[in-house]
C-alpha cells in the first residue's frame, strides 16, 4: 500500500525553483532600497527556502538513498539542477557570468512577478495532487505566494506609474526577463510523468490566467508588453545559465568545505 | 516650574513619560540620541550577519538567520518609530547616520569571518545586547520602554539560537570545533567593551541614571555578563581568551583581565576593520533605492490625484 | 579600366594585394566585414572562456586558460590593425560591434557551463576555426595573410592544448569523464555549423573564391572536420553524438546527420543563449571604460602641450 | 647537508600574495576599459600566477606531507591564506562582502602600483636569501614586477595628471588603500624567523625606498599623499577581510568539487 507519490525528478524541479529565487531574494538582504523592503524580501526568501525545505525532505523519502534535504541542495551540480533559467539570472540586466553590475530592484519585482503569478497557479492546482504530501506543501506555499505575488505586482504597478526612471527600468526588466517565461509552457519529461501519474500539475493549463494577469498587471502599470520570444531556455531540464555556477559555487562553499558535517 | 516638577514627579514616582507629555529637551534630546544609535546599530547589524545567509550551511541554519536578519530588520523599524514619537523623523536620523553624524554599536565594525560568527554574534553579542537591553525595558519613556520589551523577547530567542547553533558545532568535526574556538577568540574582548568605557571614565550615566533611562551601571553590566558566560562556555566546551579569568570567591564573581581600551577607542573613532565598509554599504544601499523610493510616491501622488479627480 | 585589369592579374597570379595597390571597392568592403568579424569574434570569444579563469581547478590549468585568453585579445589586435590597413579605424569598427550592426562568430552566443568546456572548446572551436583559417593564410590580401600566419600557428598550439586539457580528465575521475562527454554533447552540432550553411545556400561564397578571400568551400571544410574529428574523439574515448556518424569507403569521407539550420539561424539572428549577454558585456565594458580612455587621451595631450612649451 | 629553507609560512606568504592578487588582476579580463590593458592585465596576472606556483612548489617541498602547489592553492581555508588584506580587496571602494560595485580601474592601478613598489624591492632583497631557491624565483620575479611596476605607474600619472574625473577617482582609491599598506611594515612571526635565519627580507629596510618612489609618483601624478592611517590590517596573519572568503569560495569551488581528481 504505498502512497502515491509524484517522480523524484518533478519534486525537484519544484524544490529548485524554491531554494534558487530564495537564494536571490536574499541577497538583497542589508541592501533594499529602504527598510520595509529588507524585510519584506527576507520574509519572502524565507517562505521560498522553507517551501524547499519541505519539497526536499519530501523527495529525500521518495529517492530514499540516505538522501537528505541538505545533500540534495548542498551536493548536487550545477546540471543537476531543474530550476527555470529565469529564476538563477542576477539582479541585473544581460551579461555574461563574470560581469559585475550594481543590483537594480526593477529585475528583482519583474521576475517576482512573473514568475509569482505562475506559481499561484501552479500551487492551486496541486492542491488537488494525487501526492498526498505535494497537495498539502501546495496547500500551505499557495498562501505564502498569494502575498509575494501581492507584493511584487504592487511595486510592478508603482514603479510602472511612477517616475520616468522607474518606468523605464521596469520596462527593461519585463524586456529582459519576458522571453524567460516560455520555459513555463513548454513540458519536461519530469512534467509529462507527473502530468500522466495525476501527481503534477500541466503548465499548459495555467497559461490563459497567467497571461490575463500579467495584461491586467502592465496595463495599470502603463507598461509595454514586449513579444518575448527568442531563446527558449531550458533550465528545467539542467541545461542552464552561466550564472548558476556562481551562486551555486557560493551557496555551496561551506558545506562542502565539510563534507559530511552536521550543523 | 510647574511642568519641570510634574515631570520630575513622575520619574521619581517610577511612572511611564508618554510622547503627549511634556519633558525637559535635555532629557528629550539623549533619548533621540539613544534610540536612534539603538535602531541604526540594528540595521547596519544586518551587515555582518546577512554576509553569511548566501553560505549557510545546511538549509534549517539558512532560513533560522535569515529570520534573525528579518527580526533585525524589524527592531529597526519600531526604535524609528520610537523615535518619531519624539518629533523626528527617520528620514532625518538615516541621514545624519549617512553623513557620519550618529553612532551606532561599534561591535558591528568587525568583519564575520568564518559560519562560526554568526553562531557566536548570537550567544555573545546578542547576550551582551540583552543585558544592556533588560533594564530598558523600565526606562522612564513609555514607546521606548514597550518597544525595548518586545525587542528582548526576541533577541532572547536569537541567543538560544545562537548558543544551540554553536553547541551542535562543538559536537561535531574538529574543524567545526577549531572553528567555534577561534571565534570566540576573535569576539570575546570586543564584546566586553560593548558595555562602554569603566564607570570611572563614563561621566554621561549618571543624568541617564537620574531620568531612569540608565539604570545599572557599565562596570556591573560587564560583571554580570562575564559571570554569566564562564558556565556557558564551559558546557559548550570552549576556551575564554583571557588568562585572567577566575572566580574571587570573596567578591562572588569572576575576575577579569584587563580591557584593551586603545582598541576599543580605536574602532569607536573610526578605525576598525569595517567602520568604511559599514556606513559605505549603507550609503550605497540608500543612494541606489533612491529612484525606488521616488517611484512609489510618484505613484501614490498620480493615484491620490485621480481619487480627487473622480470625487471632485 | 587598367587598375582593374592589374588587380585582376595580381588574383589570377596568385600575388598578394598590398594596402598602397588599388582594389575594387567591393573587395575592400568585403575584406573589412570579414576581418573585423573575425577581430569582434576574438575579443567577444574572451567571454565564454574568461568564465573559468577564475574557478580553473589547478594552477597550471589557470595559467594556460589565461594565456590563451591573453592571446586571443592578442588576435583582436592584430586584426583590428590589418582592418585599419584598409582605412577603417577600429573605433570606428568597435562601435559598429557596439551598436549590433557587426557580426561575430555565432559560436560564441553559446555559455560555458563546466570547466570542460574550456578543454572542448580548444579541442572543437579552436579546431574548427583552424580549417576555417588556414585556407585564409593564403588569402589575396597581404595583411590579413601575414595576420593569420601567426594566428592559426597560435590557435593550433591552443587546439593541442585543449585536447591535452580533455585527455587529462578523461584519465581520470568518472565523473571528470563524464563533464567532458556531456560538454562533446552540448558543442559538437554548433561546431559543425560554425563552417557555414550548406554550399547550396551561401551565395556569397563564389566572389570570395574568385578574390582569392575564400578558398574551401563550407561543406569541404566540413567534411575535412568531421573527418580529423572521429578518429580524435575515438582517441579521446568520447562517443559524437550523430548517430548517422560512419565511414563511407565509397566516398572515402564520413557520412554525418543532418545539421539542424533553424538553431543556426535562430543563434545568428540574436536569438541563441548568450546573445544579449555578449553583447551587453562588451557594450558594459567600453562604457565603463570611457573614463580611463580620456585619461590617457588628456594626459597625452597635456604632455605634449609642456613639450611644445618647452621647446618654444 | 639539507640545504637552507625559508620557513614555510614565509614562502606561503609570499605564495599566498602573488595567488590572490593575480586571482584579483584576472578578474578583468573580457571587461578591461580598451583592449590593451585587457591583455596587459591577463600578462600580470599571468606573471603573479607563475610566481605563486614556483613558490608553492618550493613550500611544498619544504613541507613535505603529500602538498602539492594546488593543495596549498585550493585546499587551504581563509584563515589559512597569508596574503596582504590590501591584495583581496575588490576592484572598487570600502564595501561589506555582500555588496557589488562596478569594477573601478583606478582601484586596481594603484593598488597594483602600492603593491608593485613594495614587491619589487622585496624581490630585490630576496635575491641575496640564504634560501636559494627563493632567490632563483626573486630573481626571476624581479624581471616581471618591474614591468608590473612601471605599467601601473604610468597610469597612476595618467589618472592622476588626466581628466578631473580620473584624477578624482585616483585620488579615491588612493585614500581608500594607503592605510591598508601599513600591514608592509609590521613584522609577522613568520618574517622575523626568516629575517633571523637570513632568508628573508626585513621589509623596514624597504620602506624609504618605498615611500621616495610613492612621493615621486604622487608628485607627477598631481596627488595628494593621505594620512594613510586606521586600522592596520593582519591579513599576513591570518585575519582576513570578509571579501577572502569570497575569492577562494570562487577560486577553490571546481576543486573542492572533485576532492582527489587531477586536472
Amino acid at each position: 500500500m504505498a502512497a502515491t507519490t509524484a517522480p523524484p525528478g518533478y519534486l525537484l524541479h519544484l524544490a529548485d525553483n524554491a531554494l534558487v529565487l530564495g537564494q536571490r531574494n536574499a541577497e538583497w538582504c542589508a541592501h533594499g532600497p529602504v527598510l520595509e523592503e529588507d524585510i519584506a524580501m527576507a520574509n519572502i526568501s524565507l517562505d521560498l527556502i522553507g517551501q524547499a525545505r519541505m519539497l526536499y525532505q519530501h523527495a529525500a523519502a521518495v529517492q530514499g538513498d540516505g538522501a537528505t534535504e541538505d545533500s540534495l541542495a548542498y551536493f548536487r551540480d550545477q546540471q543537476e539542477f531543474r530550476n527555470f533559467t529565469l529564476l538563477e539570472l542576477p539582479h541585473h540586466g544581460p551579461l555574461a557570468g563574470t560581469a559585475v553590475a550594481p543590483r537594480d530592484y526593477a529585475t528583482t519585482i519583474v521576475r517576482n512577478f512573473l514568475y509569482g503569478a505562475f506559481a499561484l497557479r501552479q500551487w492551486e492546482a496541486l492542491q488537488s495532487s494525487r501526492d498526498a504530501q505535494l497537495a498539502a506543501i501546495a496547500a500551505r506555499a499557495l498562501k505564502e505566494v498569494k502575498y509575494h505575488l501581492r507584493h511584487s505586482r504592487d511595486w510592478l504597478v508603482r514603479m510602472g506609474d511612477g517616475t520616468d526612471e522607474s518606468h523605464a527600468r521596469a520596462q527593461a526588466a519585463l524586456d529582459h526577463l519576458l522571453p524567460y517565461t516560455q520555459e513555463f509552457w513548454t513540458v519536461s519529461a519530469d512534467e509529462a510523468a507527473a502530468i500522466a501519474d495525476g501527481t503534477g500539475a500541466d503548465p499548459l493549463a495555467l497559461r490563459p490566467a497567467w497571461d490575463s494577469e500579467l495584461d491586467a498587471a502592465l496595463a495599470q502599470a502603463t507598461l509595454r508588453r514586449p513579444a518575448g520570444h527568442g531563446y527558449l531556455p531550458r533550465g528545467k531540464q539542467g541545461l542552464h545559465s552561466e550564472h548558476l555556477g556562481y551562486l551555486l559555487g557560493e551557496m555551496q562553499s561551506l558545506a562542502r568545505q565539510h563534507p559530511g558535517a552536521t550543523w | 516650574d510647574a511642568l519641570q516638577q510634574a515631570f520630575d514627579a513622575r520619574i521619581d514616582a517610577d511612572a511611564r513619560i508618554e510622547p503627549q507629555d511634556w519633558m525637559p529637551e535635555a532629557y528629550r534630546k539623549t533619548l533621540v540620541r539613544q534610540i536612534s544609535q539603538h535602531a541604526h546599530s540594528e540595521i547596519i547589524g544586518m551587515q555582518p550577519e546577512g554576509n553569511w545567509i548566501s553560505r549557510a550551511p545546511s538549509l534549517k541554519r539558512k532560513a533560522i538567520l535569515l529570520a534573525k536578519v528579518q527580526d533585525e530588520g524589524g527592531h529597526g523599524l519600531y526604535l524609528y518609530s520610537a523615535a518619531e514619537t519624539l518629533g523626528v523623523s527617520r528620514d532625518a536620523l538615516l541621514d545624519a547616520l549617512h553623513a557620519g553624524k550618529a553612532k551606532y554599536s561599534s561591535i558591528f565594525n568587525y568583519p564575520t569571518l568564518t559560519w562560526a560568527d554568526v553562531g557566536v554574534i548570537g550567544w555573545l553579542v546578542d547576550g551582551a545586547a540583552i543585558m544592556n537591553q533588560v533594564p530598558i525595558c523600565r526606562c522612564s519613556y513609555g514607546p521606548y520602554a514597550r518597544a525595548m520589551i518586545r525587542i528582548c523577547k526576541e533577541e532572547s530567542f536569537h541567543q538560544r539560537q545562537g548558543y544551540e547553533n554553536l553547541m551542535a558545532m562543538m559536537k561535531g568535526t574538529a574543524a567545526q570545533r577549531a572553528m567555534v574556538q577561534e571565534s570566540v577568540n576573535r569576539w570575546y574582548w570586543p564584546v566586553l567593551a560593548m558595555f562602554g568605557p569603566p564607570d570611572a571614565d563614563s561621566p554621561n550615566s549618571a543624568l541617564g541614571m537620574r531620568w531612569g533611562i540608565k539604570r545599572i551601571s557599565n562596570d556591573d553590566l560587564r560583571q554580570k555578563f562575564v559571570d554569566a558566560t564562564v558556565p556557558q562556555a564551559a558546557i559548550l566546551g570552549v576556551t575564554l581568551p583571557d588568562p585572567d579569568l577566575k572566580w574571587n570567591e570573596e567578591r562572588g564573581h569572576h575576575d577579569y583581565g584587563a580591557i584593551d581600551w586603545d582598541d576599543f577607542w580605536a574602532v569607536v573613532n573610526g578605525n576598525g576593520p569595517c567602520n568604511k565598509e559599514r556606513l559605505a554599504t549603507r550609503v550605497q544601499a540608500h543612494r541606489e533605492g533612491q529612484w525606488v523610493r521616488d517611484a512609489a510616491l510618484a505613484h501614490a501622488r498620480k493615484q491620490q490625484a485621480r481619487a480627487l479627480k473622480e470625487a471632485a
